[in-house]
Parts: C-alpha cells; structure tokens; sequence
C-alpha cells in the first residue's frame, strides 16, 4: 500500500530492493539507468565527437552535477524518510547569502576562510532543522512547511542582501575551493565524498536503517522503539546541511553569493532522486540511483548545449527523454525480477 | 545622442539638477509593480526607482510585490485603480499581457508610465521609457565588428537572458544584424535566466561546446559574474568578452583590464527610476525643463552606448551595484 | 500459582474519541505462564496489549511490574522494562530485509555502523528456532507471504529476550504445521520462566497451550484467572458472547440441485504459481480449497476472478467466458472476492464504513451518475446488520473498527452486491467463535439461495465442515478432488504430503 | 499507512472527514480555514480600512483568484485520487499559445472566438490525457510524468508561439470574457460555476466516489471492480480541462496568449489544495477547503499589496502566517473532535 501513490494498478506487489544493497536485483534496477546514460553518452560523442569525449567536458559535467547532486544525496535522505523539500533552493541561496555578507566575509579575513565555510553549513543545518521540527512536532505536512520555509529564506536572503550579488573577496576560500589536486576540481572532489558517506550512512548504519523504517511504516517504527519524531528532524537537518555544503560549492563556482542561487533546485533534486528509483511514498531509497539521476540530467543538457539546440526544443526533448527512459528503465527492472 | 545619461542618474545630480522642477509639490500617489527581482538588474529597478521616489517629499510611493505572473500584476493595478492612485509605473513582465489593465487605468484617468516592455497599444501609456534592446545588440555587434577589423571566419558566442523574453530576442537580433554587416555569425549561441548561478552552468557548458572562440556577448552583467568564473574555472582566456546591462563590477574590471572583459553595454537601470520622475512632473503637470516642449514627450528611449576602457570614467559613477 | 505476579494491570480505561474500547479491564500475569485473552470481536484485546506495550497511552488504571507501579509512555519504554509485543496488524517495514526487521530499534552496531554479518547470523538461528531455516535473513521482507511475516515478527519479539512476549493473533496466518512449531516455542519460553500473553479465537489453541485465561467482553474483564484446561466451552463461549453459540457447521437444507455448472474453471494456469487447475461449481454448491498457506490458493481465486492474468486456461461463468485479467469483467458477469489481505486489497482504511460497503455497488446506487446517497447508506447499513459488524455504525471509519469487524465488513460488501459467484479466501482469518459461526451460516444461507461459492482456508476443518466438495492443491496443482464428507483432516494433509516429497520452498 | 507521508508521528489515526459532508467534523475542520481568513480580512481592514473592505478589491481579490482557482479545483481531484500533477502552469501556457496563434485566430474571425475557448479546452483536456496514460498505464510515478510534460508543454509552446506574445484581435472573444453582468466579471462567475461543478462531482456523483476510492486505496478499488486505470485518466484529463478554462480565463485578462503564463501554478495550486486539507496521499478531498486555500493566499497578497510591504518581507511574512495558519487549524479541528 506504501506504493500506492505510485502504482495504481499492479496486481502483485513487485519486491523491488530497499537500497543499494540487495545483489542482482540491484543491478537490474540501477542498470536501466546505466543504460540511459550510456546511451546519452553514445550520442554526446556521435553528436560531438571530441568535443564531449574530452577530459574536459567530463570534468565540467562532474562540476554541473556537484552542487545539485549534493543536495539531491540529502534529499534522498528525506525521501527515503518519507517526506519532501521544497525548500533546498531557498536554503542554498540563504546560506551563500548569510555566509558571503559584509560581516562574515570581515571575520574570514580575520579568522580564516572556514569561518564562511562554517557558516553557510550552520545555516542551512539550522533551516533544514526547522523544517524537521514543524514536520515532526508541529505536524504540518512536509509540502506546506518547506513551502513556507521556501518563501521565507528566500525573502531572507534578499533582506540580508539588499538584492545585491555578493562578491567573494577572500582569496583563500576562492584558492582552496578552485584548486584541482590531480587535476581534479575540488567541488568534484566533495561531490564524490558527499555521496560514498551519504552511501556508508544510508546503508551500513544504524541511522540509515531506521531512516528506512520511518519512511516506510512510521507506525511500525515507533513501535520498534524508534523515536520517529526525532529521526525525522535529523532528516531534515541533514538535507540542510547538505544545502549548506552546496551553498558552499555554488559560492566557489561563481565566486558570490546571491539571493538567486538555487533557483527551483527542488525540482531538480527531486527529479534526481525520483528518477534514480527512491520511492516518493518513503521506504525505499538509493544514493548510487540518485547519483545516475543527476549526471543523467546532467549530460543532458551538456549533450544539448555541444549540440547548439535552443531551449525550446531542450525542453521538448528533455521531456520526451525522460519519459523514454523512465518506461526502458521499468521494462528491464520487470524483465529481470 | 547621449541626451540619457542626465536622466540615468540615481543620486547626486538630481539635488544640483535643473530647475525648479525639484520643488515640492503637490502630493502624488504612485504605484509602482514590476516582475520579481530575481536577477540584480531587476533587483536595481526597484531599488532605484524606491531611493528615487524618497527623495521627493511630495511623492508617496506604493510598492506591489514584484512578479512573475502576469495574473498577480495585473491584479495588483487593479489595486492601484481601487486606490485611485494618480499615476502608475509599471515595468510589465509582459507588456502585451498587461496593455489591458495598464489601458483600464487610464480610462479610470490615472497617468500611466510603461518601462522598459512596451505595451502593445499607444493608448495604454502616457509616456513609455524604453531601454534600447535591439540598439544594446547592436551596439555590442559593432564593437566586435570594429574590434575584427575586417577579419574573416572569427568564431562568436553569445550568452542570452531568459530565452522566453521579447528582449531577448531584440537583443540577439541586433547583434546578429549587426554582425552580418561585416560578415560574421553567432557561431555558438546559449540562454541563461539572468542569475549568477544560470551564467556560470550556461557558460561552462557553452565553453566545451566552442574549443575556440574569439568573441563572446554576453546579454546581462549580472550573470555575468556567473560567466566570468566560469571562463576563469575553465582556463580560457582566447576571446573577447562584452557585456550587457552595465554594473559597476564589470565596468571595473574593464577600468581595470586584466581580464577578458573588454567591454559592456549600457542597459539603464534606472529606467524606473526615470519613470517615477516623469509620473511626478506629469501630475503636477510640469514638462521637462530641459526641453523646449512643455508636454512629457510620449516616448523616451534610452541609448545603449558601449563601454570600454577609453570611456568607462564617465559611465562608472551611475552604474548599478548588482 | 504461588508466584508474585510479575505484571499486574487494574481498572484500565482506555478512550477513542466516541468510544471507550477499554472499560476497566484487570490483569493478572505470572512470571512462566502462558495466560491467554478471550473476548469477541471488538471486545477490546488489541487495545488492551497495545496500552500494555507503550503504543496507546492510558486514560486510568494502573501497571505495576514486579509490584512496582509504571508507565509507558512510549513503545521504547515497555521494551526496556521487558514486554516484547508481536501485534496482530503485522508491523514490519516492507522494504527491510528480515534481519533488519528483526533488529530494527536495537540494531546491532558498533559507532552506529551496523554488523550486517552478525545480525544476519543471530536472526538465522532465530528462525532456526521457530522451524524455519528457509527463509533468508537477507530476504525482504515485503515478499514474504503474510505467515512468513508473522514467523518474522516471533523472531523480532525472540530478540529482544524479554520477560513478556505478548501475542495477539499470532496462529490466525498459519497453518497446522507452523502453530505446532509456534507452540513448540511457546513451550521451550515458558519453561525459561518467560510469561506469554496468548490471544486467539481458536479455542482448541488454547486449550493445548494456555494456563490460565481471562476473558474480555465490551471493554471489561467479566472474568480471570480461570483455568485454560478445564473450564468448559460452553461457559466460555457465554462469558464472552452472554449467549449460547452451537459451533456445528449448518448443513445443506436440501439435496444439491442438480443443474450446469454456474463457474467453470479450465484448464487454468499461471507461469510459475500453478497449473492445470479445473474445477466446475453449481449453483448452491460450496467448494473449498484446502493447502498449506504458499500451495498458491489465493492466487487461483484471485486469477478466476481476474485480479491476475491467466497465462493458460478459461474461467466461464453462467456460460459466458470471462475475459482474461479484467476484474471489472468479473464483477459484471456476477463474481465477488473478499480478498486474504484484507487491509491492502479489501478496504479504504480512512473511509467510513457504509462506503466500504457499497464499493462494488456504487453504480446501483446512482442515477445518470448521481448518487443516491440516502438509499446507499440504508442498504450498506442492512448489510452490515446482516453480519452483524460490532459497533453498528455505518459512519465511522474503518480503520477504527476491530480487526474481525473489518473481516465482516467485506463480507457484507458483496452481500449488498448480491453476486451469482462468490470467491471467498480465509473468510474467517481473525473472526471470532460467536461471528465465525454466524458467517458459516451466511455462507450456507447464501448457497441455499443459489449462489455459488468457493471458499479458501487454511483451517482444514473449517473447510470440510464448511464445503460440499473439496479440492487439495499443492505445489499449484490440485491433488484430490471429491467430496468434503469423504475425507477428514488427516486425508488432506497426507494428500498433500505425498506431493511435498521434499522440503517447502523458500516461499513460507 | 496511507497518511505516512503525512504524519509520521500520530499515534493514533483520528478519523477526519473524508470530503465536504460530514456535519460537525466537517465544519470544524473548514473552522480553521475560515477563521484564518476572517483574521486575514481584521488584518486587512484594520491596516487598509475601506481600501481593503470595497467591493471592487473584493472583485480584484475574486478575478485573482479565479485563474488559479480553476485550476487548484481540478488539482483536488488529481490529489484526491491519489496523484499529483506539476504541469499544469505549462499545460495552461500551452493552451493560451495554442489558442492565440494565427491559425486559430483566423479561425476564430470565420466561425466565431468559440473557436479559440474550445482549442484552448482541448489542448488542455489532451495534455491532461497524455498525463493521464502514462501515469496509469506506463506506469510512470505522477511526480516525473507531470515533471516531463512540464518540460515538454512549455518548450512546445514556446516553440509554437517562436517565443512572441500573441495578441488577441477577436473583439467577440475580449468582450465576452471582459464583461461584468450585473458587476459581477464573468470570470468569477466561471470560477464559481468550476467551484460548483467540483464540488457537485467530488461529493454527488459515482464519479466522485471513485476518485476517493482510487486515491485510498488503488488495490482495493481494483479489486472492487472500479476500473483504476482508466479512472486515473479520466482525473488527469479533468485536470487538463480545468487547466484549459484557466487558460482562457487568463487569456482574457490579458488579452494574450503567452509561453509564460501560468508559470510556477503547479506550487500555487498545490499549496491551496494542501491547505485547503487535501491529503497528498490520496483518499481524501475537500472542494470548499481548497476555495478556502485559494482566498487565503489571494488576501494575503492583495492585504500584502494595500500595506506596501516590501517583496521581501512579504515573502518571509508569508511563509511565517502559513506556519502559523496550518498550525491554528490544526488546533482548531483538534479540539473539536
Ligand atoms: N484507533 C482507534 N480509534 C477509535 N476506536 C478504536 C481504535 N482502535 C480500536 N478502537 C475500538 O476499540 C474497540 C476495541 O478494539 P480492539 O481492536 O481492541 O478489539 P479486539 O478485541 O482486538 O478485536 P479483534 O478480535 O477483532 O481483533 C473496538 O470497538 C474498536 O472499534
Ligand atoms: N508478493 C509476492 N512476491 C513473491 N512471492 C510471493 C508473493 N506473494 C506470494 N508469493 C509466493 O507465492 C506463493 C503462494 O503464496 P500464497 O500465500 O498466496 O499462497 P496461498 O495458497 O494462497 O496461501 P494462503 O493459505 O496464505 O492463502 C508462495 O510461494 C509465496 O511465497
Ligand atoms: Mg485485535
Ligand atoms: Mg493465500
């Protein structure tokens, strides 16, 4: 019944894997989207050629997907839990906003660039935990209470700013954040750690398992001992912080903070998470899918971009692609289990 | 044809400016909407059209939450008509979605000044200030013709604003137009949404895309600063960059030549601004002194000149801080 | 007897908004007794346990454990002080595997980094335990059938080694086999000195493993401490119903009419599930399928009536062929299912109950698409008058009701729907002695009425007694065919066990 | 388990009405609602006086609301049954553009501006349609079917339109819609009759009664014989439809078909059905609650707008009074039952 929101019409409820673990059937879930991308890959490179086969152009896909694939790792936490956040967007613009003002960027210069680094992630932690606490003890619904978080950080964020872009004057953040060790990009560098530890998190420990427990069967969880209340905030808390990382991640890319980042990154994020095959209705999740979700979309719209399309027709195909792969991705999970 | 630098002003010139048109008057309500500030320029609109209307003791400005869907703008006229305002500056997000409401207004005889977007009928407005769009490709264009000096098979890329604009497609065409008089093409052409953020993915994908380039247009400043880090994120440093719309970082870092930013072109943020001056000169029936006329002419357009090194000094001063 | 009791409960009253489901009810439990709860339908027993376990706070009364006065405020807190419960709406996380499920709120872990080897190890010896090796601790367990769930919830309440293991309806999923492991446990926990709260409606369990009883009716506890062995049947069964209930099963009141077969099964198959499946009912004839739970009954039922897809074979009713995998077919030829999962597949859970009813029917209640609101809820309401669903109140919601009165309630919605062909499968999975029988006799009144019935339980008695004709399957085909007087209890399981040669597969 | 999403934390279930019947409870829980927007109206005419309390803002309030309105009804169903739709501000952009290109225009000036309401309907009723089958029979999540034609609609009709606004010439078409019989504008009167309609199908018709079986429980009505699949077209459809008036409706307030009308509706619509009480799990609906939802968040706006509040705060001070707003009603229907 879990998946009813989903699936109004299977007959035989199909098991399908919790989370990334879970062997074969695993593989079969996450090989559609495999095969989605490799296909995408196939024609960036018969489309662009060199162009899109270059280290290069890799690495820039890998720094697209790094801010909004950070958020969509925590937002399969909160999914998987069983709720939904609008709010990402806002938080991320709220956080390069209260962490590249006039005051925090005078106590860098004083005390370091981790003092911006610090507070991005504080705030969006904060936010993300006030979310968890109207979701959980105030029992507003998730959708409602990360709408109003949405609206009011993003006012917030103008408030502090004053509308303007804030421009990024600590040469050390911009230094550490813009190097690539090894040639590669540091916020890629996040990106992959991000994702292995919201990986570990989810499936090899305790607060992983009961995140599984919340979102698919609140009830029997509490009666298990869990505290559902409790989790649920964390939850969130750790969607914010993720937020934080990526405000973080956005600043150094564009060396400011501004009161527009973040722009309809729920959607994004959700789209990501959803299309990786975390169940909406909570219960099932899985951080490797969301990881193909975003570079999936990702590629997309680099393939597109080499390609010279007008954002028009990125838009039409982009929905006609996604609707291809979901149907492909459902045909060879069903033909393997 | 530089007549609008004096109107583009925000702050200092207008205590020392003309004539008695300054004086307090009588009192004027105005209402003022525009689309949701949710790019710096947008952001500058409201700001300098509020610090414009402040400094005036006789006008009472009324501010509707800025948006993006024309069924709450026009809603929000419909509010200023219940309110009986007595005139009304409207940057619509559509000007031809709210020709309707802004005509009603007029109707209802509060005078009404249009910015920016035009309406798509002469009786909608009292009075329409116009960035020049079509002139800013244009403008952009020339400096890179003049630039090539006649060389042939130069790569070009283009950055543009939110694709589903009117004003971005003026844009592009004048730079195309202006383009094909010394025979070259936009080569690479990509929209970002006028935000930092949208500047940066826009243009690091548009960089893979074009392994060369020798000029890159970018519409808008304020996604600019996006585009920027994104060309420095990529190494890239063969081309040529002109802006859009004017803020002071770019001019700067024009001033200060040592990026590939070589030059901007001027889109007046103080547009609104402007409009708030004439809706108070026109309520008070005033006309605009430095004009032989004693009508508040019925169209002002405002020129999009080029900013380069050679000329920044002069533009610096009243560009905005996105 | 001697003993101090371990847990007492006094006066205990317990309200939902509109009801008071518990109405000071006295408890008594000693420490290595096996007390077991009586009571109807709605009478009360879920609440009471779930008051016990920290899942409902209390409005009165007192806990004392070990004379020692508590509250649990929360499920956690019963935990700790020892009281596992394994609850009768089987409480486990589809998408976990079993060993997470059996872990889950005292997972094994070391910094908060779980030990998947060593919980995978004790939940297979727990399992082990219970009789069941075959299923896999890292199976999920949204792909368990319901007993092997309910298997997986002993496991749980095993694991956390406490000093009470409450269970409410713990047999009602399983068949012969797996209540006498389940008993065997209940045995082996009761002689380490661990108390057991039993609930069943089925008499005989607790005659085999109880102690001692009390019995609940209407919220109130009308009598305890009585012995399990030896008070009488009859005096119980009055206790709890305050009347008299003959558990006979209703004989036919005629000889079977002769006449074509109403439903005719050809042939049917399903890759993977069973095969070859024929069979013919007439009209007034009940025909039972009897088989260990996993022998693929449900699935027969539920493909006859189109909620699957048949890979082979026909379904004809009345002389029409059904078309293959549509339901709404199925319904309009006249066919009807109450189905096993009664929760997921019966019922709109937050709906009120006369809508539950009239789900089937809501065409015949309307006009040009209008609905006939007035004349719906008078005809739901007769019908659950006729099977008498305890409160009768049509207007409250479903989810409310207990557990047998939901059971009543999709009885009912077919009954409104007065079908030619009825598919009834486990009807009476949690029914009470006093109800049960009462739906034995709807059943036979419905078949006396022309009504062709095929009915699916795990209860082999309640089969043989029920039916006219019996078919066994196992394995997903049909071993014996004939008539339900001329074989007993002991025939069908031979019957079946001469085709399970080898062990159950890992289906449970 | 179906109000998981919801509530993880409720121990247990109260039983709440299901639709707009049910008396007291009923009342109660509509309570809230009224009473958040009679504090709204206080509020409003304490700080705006007679600006606030005339009946041409009462109208302005009514025309505002009846776009999104139109729309937010139809979403009740889809929410009701157990879906969610993301492209409706698409579908509506798509359909003024469809219905305002010269083609049909042209159309229009032969036979009549019947012409353009009905292409608009159409567009709208067949994108609803699309929606509607590959939710029910690909079996695709609502979440990413709608999120693909939000996409490809609004790509189409940018496509369609070549980015230009078009205007509307048919006079026949501007008057009609532009009129005020009585001095009521006709757009309210359709949005009162879509309101009527809703609820009448919601609560009145065999219809109705399948849409709240579907949204509880899809299996349970499958196995009801109600057919789920092609109910769940039938819903999406409706929503199209809805999408379609909505869409005239706004082409007649701004005499224009546009690619970026109706933009971000999905939210708006969304929000009002939630706050209106509508499960987003499906099973339960309220039509009266979501006109409530919708007139809450249109006084806050028009209040927001009489009191000249910066776009800013008014953006956090809405946010801030949904909070408190969900809270109250909860409280309120709390209490009562
Ligand atoms: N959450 C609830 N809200 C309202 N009423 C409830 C709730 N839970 C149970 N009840 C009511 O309390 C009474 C006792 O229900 P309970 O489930 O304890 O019965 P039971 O003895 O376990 O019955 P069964 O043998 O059918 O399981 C019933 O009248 C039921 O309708
Ligand atoms: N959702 C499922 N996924 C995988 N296997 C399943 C599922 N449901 C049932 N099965 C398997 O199908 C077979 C038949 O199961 P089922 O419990 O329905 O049989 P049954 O004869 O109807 O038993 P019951 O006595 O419970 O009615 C078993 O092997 C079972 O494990
Ligand atoms: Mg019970
Ligand atoms: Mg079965």
């Amino acid at each position: 019944m879990s998946a009813s929101l989903q699936d109004p019409s299977t007959t035989v409820p199909t098991p399908t894997p919790r989370g990334d673990r879970g062997g074969s059937v695993g593989l079969a879930r996450n090989l559609g989207l495999v095969i989605a991308l490799v296909i995408l890959c196939v024609v960036g490179v018969a489309s662009a050629g060199d162009r899109f086969a270059s280290t290069d152009n890799l690495l820039t896909i890998l720094r697209l997907a790094a801010v909004i694939g950070v958020v969509a790792i925590g937002m399969t936490f909160v999914i998987t839990g069983g709720g939904i956040d609008l709010s990402v967007g806002a938080i991320v613009a709220l956080a390069s906003i209260w962490a590249t003002t006039t005051g925090t960027q005078a106590m860098a210069d004083d005390i370091g660039w981790v003092a911006m680094v610090f507070s991005a992630v504080l705030v969006g932690t904060a936010c993300g935990a006030i979310n968890g606490v109207l979701i959980a003890y105030g029992r507003i619904v998730p959708f409602i209470a990360t709408l109003a978080m949405l609206a009011s950080a993003r006012g917030l964020a103008e408030i502090i700013a004053d509308r303007k872009t804030q421009i990024i004057r600590n040469q050390g953040f911009l230094d550490f954040f813009g190097a690539e060790p090894l040639g590669i990009p540091v916020i890629v560098i996040i990106f992959a750690v991000v994702t292995a530890a919201g990986w570990f998190l989810l499936n090899r420990t305790t607060f992983g398992r009961r995140t599984f427990a919340v979102g698919g069967n609140p009830e029997a969880a509490r009666l298990a001992g869990i505290k559902v209340q409790r989790h649920t905030v964390y939850l969130y808390a750790l969607l914010g912080t993720t937020c934080g990382i990526a405000a973080v991640m956005l600043m150094s890319r564009t060396t400011t903070g501004s009161s527009t980042h973040g722009n309809l990154y729920e959607l994004d994020a959700i789209a990501a998470v959803v299309i990786g095959g975390t169940l909406l209705s909570g219960g099932r999740g899985t951080v490797v899918g969301t990881l193909f979700g975003v570079l999936i979309f990702t590629t997309l719209t680099n393939v597109f971009t080499l390609n010279n399309l007008s954002t028009s027709a990125q838009a039409v195909a982009k929905g006609v692609i996604i609707v291809i792969a979901v149907l492909l991705q459902q045909r060879i999970a069903n033909r393997k289990t | 044809t530089n007549s609008s630098s004096g109107d583009s002003d925000t702050s200092e010139s207008i205590g020392k400016s003309n004539t008695d048109n300054d004086k307090s008057g009588d009192k004027v309500v105005i209402g003022f909407s525009a689309p949701a500030a949710d790019h710096g320029w947008m952001g500058s609109i409201t700001k300098s059209a509020v610090a414009q209307a402040d400094k005036y003791d006789d006008v009472e400005l009324k501010v509707a939450e800025g948006t993006n869907d024309v069924n709450l703008q026009i809603s929000q006229v419909e509010t200023f008509i219940n309110d009986k305002v007595d005139a009304i500056v409207l940057l619509p997000f559509d000007g031809a979605a709210m020709t309707s409401v802004a005509r009603k207004a007029m109707d209802a005889g509060i005078t009404v000044i249009n910015v920016d977007r035009e309406f798509d009928s002469p009786f909608a407005a009292r009075t329409t200030v116009l960035g020049d769009n079509y002139g800013m490709g244009v403008s952009a264009g020339t400096f890179v013709c003049e630039d090539a000096a006649g060389k042939k098979g130069l790569k070009v890329a283009e950055i543009a604003g939110i694709d589903s604009l009117p004003l971005t497609q003026e844009r592009s065409k004048g730079f195309s137009d202006a383009l094909k008089s010394c025979g070259l093409k936009v080569d690479n052409r990509v929209a970002a949404e006028f935000t930092v953020e949208s500047g940066e993915k826009a243009a690091s994908n548009l960089l893979q895309a074009a392994p060369k380039i020798d000029y890159l247009w970018n519409h808008d400043d304020d996604q600019g600063v996006g585009v920027l880090a994104a060309i420095k994120n990529a190494g890239r440093d063969e081309f040529t960059m002109i802006g859009g719309a004017g803020s002071a970082d770019v001019m700067d870092a024009i001033k200060a030549d040592n990026s590939v930013l070589k030059a901007t072109v001027i889109y007046p943020s103080t547009q609104a601004a402007d409009g708030i001056k004439l809706a108070r000169l026109l309520v008070q029936g005033k006309s605009m002194s430095d004009l032989a006329e004693i009508e508040v002419p019925r169209q002002l357009k405002l020129a999009a000149p080029i900013v380069t090194k050679d000329n920044v000094d002069t533009y610096l001063p009243s560009a905005f801080r996105s | 007897m001697s003993q101090p009791p371990l847990l007492e409960m006094r006066g205990i009253v317990k309200e939902f908004p509109g009801v008071r489901a518990l109405d000071g009810v006295d408890l008594t439990i000693r420490p290595g007794e096996v007390h077991c709860l009586l009571g109807q339908n709605g009478a009360g027993k879920s609440t009471l346990i779930k008051v016990l376990s920290g899942a409902h706070g209390v409005d009165e009364g007192t806990i004392l454990w070990d004379g020692e006065p508590v509250t649990f405020t929360d499920p956690q807190a019963a935990l700790a002080t020892g009281i596992a419960t394994i609850y009768q709406e089987l409480d486990l996380v589809d998408g976990l595997s079993v060993a997470d499920n059996i872990f889950l709120g005292h997972e094994r872990a070391r910094g908060g980094v779980t030990r998947d080897a060593e919980m995978n190890r004790t939940a297979r010896e727990l399992l082990q335990t219970l009789g069941h090796p075959e299923i896999r601790p890292t199976r999920e367990v949204g792909s368990l059938s319901a007993a092997g769930k309910q298997i997986v919830s002993m496991a749980r309440a095993l694991s956390r080694q406490a000093k009470v293991i409450v269970m409410d309806e713990p047999s009602a999923v399983l068949d012969p086999d797996e209540v006498d492991g389940l008993f065997r446990v209940v045995d082996d926990l009761r002689a380490s000195g661990t108390a057991i709260i039993y609930i069943s409606h089925r008499l005989e369990e607790i005659r085999r493993i109880g102690d001692r009883l009390t019995v609940l009716k209407d919220g109130r506890t009308v009598a305890g401490d009585l012995s399990a062995k030896d008070t009488p049947t009859s005096e119980l069964i009055t206790l709890m119903t305050g009347r008299t209930v003959s558990s006979v099963f209703p004989r036919r009141s005629g000889a079977l009419p002769d006449g074509p077969a109403l439903l005719s099964v050809d042939a049917l198959g399903r890759d993977g599930e069973f095969s070859d499946v024929s069979f013919a009912v007439r009209p007034g004839e009940i025909v039972g399928l009897a088989g260990l739970v996993g022998a693929g009954r449900s699935e027969i039922v539920e493909t006859i009536f189109g909620a699957r897809r048949a890979s082979s074979g026909s379904v004809t009713v009345d002389g029409n062929r059904l078309r293959n995998g549509s339901v709404d077919a199925a319904v309009r030829a006249g066919l009807g299912l109450c189905p096993e999962e009664r929760k997921s597949q019966g019922l709109i859970l937050d709906d009120a109950v006369y809508r539950n009813v009239s789900l089937a029917s809501i065409d015949r209640f309307s006009r040009y698409g209008v609905s006939t609101e007035g004349a719906e809820r008078r005809a739901a309401h007769e019908a659950i008058r006729s099977v008498d669903v305890r409160p009768d109140a049509p207007d409250r919601v479903i989810r409310t009701l207990s557990g047998g009165n939901q059971q009543k309630v999709v009885l009912a919605r077919w009954l409104l729907r007065s079908c030619k062909v009825l598919l009834l499968d486990e009807p009476t999975r949690g029914v009470d002695v006093g109800a049960r029988a009462e739906i034995y006799t709807l059943v036979r009144q419905l078949a006396d009425s022309g009504v062709a019935i095929v009915v699916v339980s795990s209860d082999i008695d309640e089969v043989l007694g029920l039916s006219d004709r019996v078919l066994v399957i196992a394995e997903g085909s049909v071993v014996h065919d004939g008539a339900s007087d001329a074989i007993d209890a002991s025939g069908v399981l031979d019957r079946i066990l001469a085709t399970h040669d080898h062990q159950k597969g890992d289906a449970a």
